[in-house]
């Protein structure tokens, strides 16, 4: 059980690494998670192919939060081709502790944003408009 | 349709049978003292001990609810949930298991499209196309739904062999909105062109809505081959527990539709006097839903899987082949329906002057189940002039010697009511 | 409230609930290792073996369809899906089982009323009365109806500490055509003054839609006390299964509706433009029944009642008192909802900065299961200021080591977060 | 299973006694089983308090049709406060056979028109009008 809640991951949670908005970012989305009202908004500045710099802000669960601020942390300063190919396992392994198939979403929800962001701002999903209504569960 | 393009497999064997039997614990009960003949299959299957125990296993090991459930037992039963959802997706062809909605029953999923569908698509002066052999459940949601919009229903003649009259199907469907039409008739075991059906009522402009409730239980169903727009079926049909259905539909269509039923869990994001809706299948699943039915179908299609849909359909089309021999050699026998190339194995017939009830109450003692009635479809029986049929269905579990059974008790209803 | 009207009788006895206890196979369960605490009976409570039982040897001993059904397997499960209903209607003081409608859940019940009193009787203009507590079940069915009819919808405000703001219910009552509310609260616990409510509701000439959903499985409930028009409930909060509701009308009320879903079984006559429809309940339940899950639903009743409704309410009570003591002397703790005279055992809270997410985690590593999120009460957590709630919910079976256990836990919880 | 048709069961099913209608009945009903689709009506001729003339009609099984015919029987030339006297417990005695609980509907049909006739004729009842589109079932 205290693999649980490393104190590192406490510490993103009330200490959330590069917190707060970008003015006219590059790239952003925002979005939530609707079953447990976890929610997410990245911006991102973007130079020559690379994230320069990068914004988080949200609220919700000390999973969602820490996993997104460790998320920014990783991110900051690589290259889009880098940050693209950054998955699932990537960001599991940087929260490192092992996480229950109904907390998932939680750990992922900074990463689905983040790849939302990019997309959007590169190569617009059709998948996004056909759920006006809701993300998918 | 399917017997002609797949690659030729075997039936069941009576070793298989004898097997397969061993599973349905209600086959070994002894009504009035007397082997159970269990020929009613076409109104609801028995049940398999792996079906059984499936739903008895969650309840006493992980039954609670899923949504938002955070702990271990709510955790697989969201997963059991989850799961047996992909299966009846895999079971049907269907491209994603987002399109595979949990209803009720088979009748449900036909309101469900009414309501949903129908009362955003089809407006005053609109067309409706259903055929004159629909089961009241196919047939009463769109009556409700013309009146409301004003549209019209329009009807596929049945012809006197039991068949759908096809010559004027092109100038029926001209402008219709929609054509629902089931896959199998329940009362005459007319197998319909589905493909055929599905083609012309794209080319009109209209949706193609199945009723499968007879068909994905007896033979291999494909909603990619069918390319139709929705189908319903039923679990309790297909081995599977009460209180659970399935309403497929194309994804594109269901993305576009409002709720239905509305409550817990389909919800995005509720304020006082507004709400956003959750994406399908969540949208159409208002409120706790039958989580240990959806675990007791995903394990009813486990076991036809394991059968075999070609085998289990070869095996039934043998039964019934047989069935009928012997029926059309009866005298006094009258059998309704369409010859065997174009039926399967639920057979409607009458006796004599005797009533289908009368009939009925003399095989239950001796122990046949059959259905007596208007099978809900109640025009189909007035186009056929009869008040009533008794209906004998057959299915994987049934034996050639409880087709004899059948004939016994028919012989012995003649004697009592001297019909020679 | 009806503790102060009924006779004084004694609550469970430690002995009572550990006889209880080995009634739920589940119980026995060890998750991560640990035993099995579960304090989420308000989302669904767990199922005795008589319950499970009743099922199993349904679908194993005399499963068919009951429509119609002449022979004896079909009689024995027409009479078996009829006596649950006549259970039903005696447990809840109905004055007719033909009051009582099988839903899929409490949700289905609620939009019933909606789509089929609700359509028929609310025009543009007209009011509709709803509390700030509602769950979504008993508000999104109602917004989309006043969408529809260009109707309004009125709340009675929730005060600070959790209970209906009644100063203004007459005004806000004033011209209404349906006051619907909760009879108890899911997220607060708070016990609503149901025969007040309905008999303002009345003397505005309103109809009274009572969510019955959290009550009837916790207290003594009385259709002919409370006067209310509508109730709606599910069976699996009070120990029956998944996939089945009821929903209690006033039968000149259910006389007067029309259909909601259509087709076979709710029928009289069936032309192909045209039909009539059965009486109630048959009116209203269309398709194929959850025919096991009726014969489950009896048998929870048959055990509520063994136990006695009195008797569960009052030990309910009795170690929801226990836990308001404690968790009130624990610091980081916030509780939300009212003083115990005006609550039951569901009881929600907030420790510290933990968001509900992580309590419950962190909980369910311990082998206690307690709901996390906003319980389908989204408006009411915006009117609290908190984004999710924990929730523990007690029913018979629980005990006060378990409820110990939950206080152990939480402490757990505030030293991995370093709340002091 | 000999007990379920015997012979006089199957003679009045194939010759039903006071088979027809009366022209100006002074009560009459008609009312069906909709489970099974079995109609019948009956018209009865009243003089001076007795039943002087009774015919029905009808359709369906063979238990539905002989039972109502025995009923008719029963009734004829019978003081009207004898015939609302009978009850089921006398016509399942007349058909003498066993019925099940599935049949029982169709052995007592011919009986509810009876006693519906007699109460429209002489105290209209309220229930009727509130099952303006179906009888209960
Ligand atoms: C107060 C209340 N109303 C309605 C519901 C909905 O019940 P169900 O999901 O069984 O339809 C619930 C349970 O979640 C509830 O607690
Ligand atoms: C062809 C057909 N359609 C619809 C139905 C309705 O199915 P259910 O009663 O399970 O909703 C049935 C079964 O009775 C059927 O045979």
């Amino acid at each position: 059980m205290d693999e649980l809640y490393r104190d590192f991951i406490l510490d993103h949670y009330r200490s959330p690494r590069n917190s707060g908005t970008l003015e006219n970012p590059d790239a952003t989305f925002e979005d939530d998670n609707p079953l447990c009202g976890d929610r997410i908004r990245m911006d991102l500045r973007i130079q020559d192919g690379v994230v320069s710099d990068v914004r988080f802000k949200g609220r919700g669960c000390a999973i969602s939060q820490a996993s997104a601020s460790l998320l920014t942390e990783a991110v900051k300063g690589r290259a889009l081709s880098e940050v693209a190919a950054i998955g699932k396992d990537e960001v599991l392994g940087n929260v490192g502790i092992s996480i229950s198939p109904a907390r998932l979403k939680c750990a992922l929800l900074g990463l689905k944003v983040l790849k939302q962001a990019l997309a959007v701002k590169y190569e617009p999903s059709t998948e996004e408009k056909a759920y006006p209504d809701g993300t998918p569960s | 349709m399917s017997l002609l393009t797949a690659p030729p497999q075997p039936s069941l064997s009576a070793a298989d049978v004898a097997r397969i039997r061993e599973d349905f614990p209600i086959l070994a009960e002894r009504p009035h003292g007397l082997p159970l003949v269990f020929l009613d299959s076409a109104a609801s299957s028995q049940k398999p001990v792996q079906v059984i125990d499936s739903m008895d296993d969650y309840y006493r090991r992980y039954h609670a609810n899923i949504h938002r459930g955070v702990y271990h037992i709510s955790e697989l039963a969201t997963e059991a949930y989850d799961d047996a959802r992909a299966k009846v997706a895999a079971f049907i062809g269907a491209p994603s298991a987002d399109e595979c909605i949990y209803v009720r029953n088979a009748t449900e999923g036909l309101n469900l499209v009414a309501y949903s569908w129908g009362r955003q698509h089809v407006g005053p002066g609109d067309t409706i196309v259903l055929t004159e052999m629909e089961h009241h459940s196919n047939l009463v949601p769109w009556q409700i739904l013309a009146k409301e919009r004003q549209a019209r229903l329009r009807f596929v003649r049945v012809t006197p062999e039991g068949l759908l009259d096809l010559d004027d199907l092109d100038s029926l469907l001209e402008g219709a909105k929609v054509f629902a039409f089931t896959a199998v008739s329940n009362t005459l075991g007319t197998v319909n062109p589905v493909e055929h059906l599905v083609e012309r009522a794209h080319a009109a402009g209209a949706i193609a809505v199945v009723d499968a409730c007879q068909a994905v239980p007896r033979m291999p169903v494909d909603v990619r081959r069918w390319k139709c727009d929705f189908m319903a079926f039923s679990a309790h049909k297909m081995l599977g527990p009460t209180g659970i259905g399935i309403l497929w539909g194309r994804s594109d269509l269901l993305q576009g539709m409002p709720p239905f039923n509305s409550g817990g869990g389909m919800i995005n994001v509720v304020h006082l006097e507004s709400s956003t809706y959750a994406s399908p299948p969540a949208r159409f699943e208002a409120g706790t839903p039958a989580i240990a039915e959806a675990v007791g179908l995903g394990a009813a299609v486990d076991y036809l899987q394991a059968v075999g849909m070609e085998r289990i359909h070869r095996y039934e089309m043998e039964l019934a082949a047989g069935a009928l021999a012997q029926l059309t050699q009866e005298s006094g026998v009258t059998v309704y329906g369409p010859h065997m190339a174009a039926r399967t194995g639920v057979i409607s017939l009458t006796v004599g002057d005797i009533h289908a009830h009368d009939l009925a109450t003399i095989l239950d003692s001796a122990g046949i189940c059959v259905r007596a009635g208007h099978h809900c479809n109640q025009p189909l029986m007035e186009k056929l002039g009869v008040p009533a049929t008794t209906r004998a269905s057959f299915y994987l579990y049934n034996t050639p010697s409880e087709v004899d059974a059948l004939m016994a008790g028919i012989r012995r209803a003649k004697a009592l009511f001297k019909i020679s």
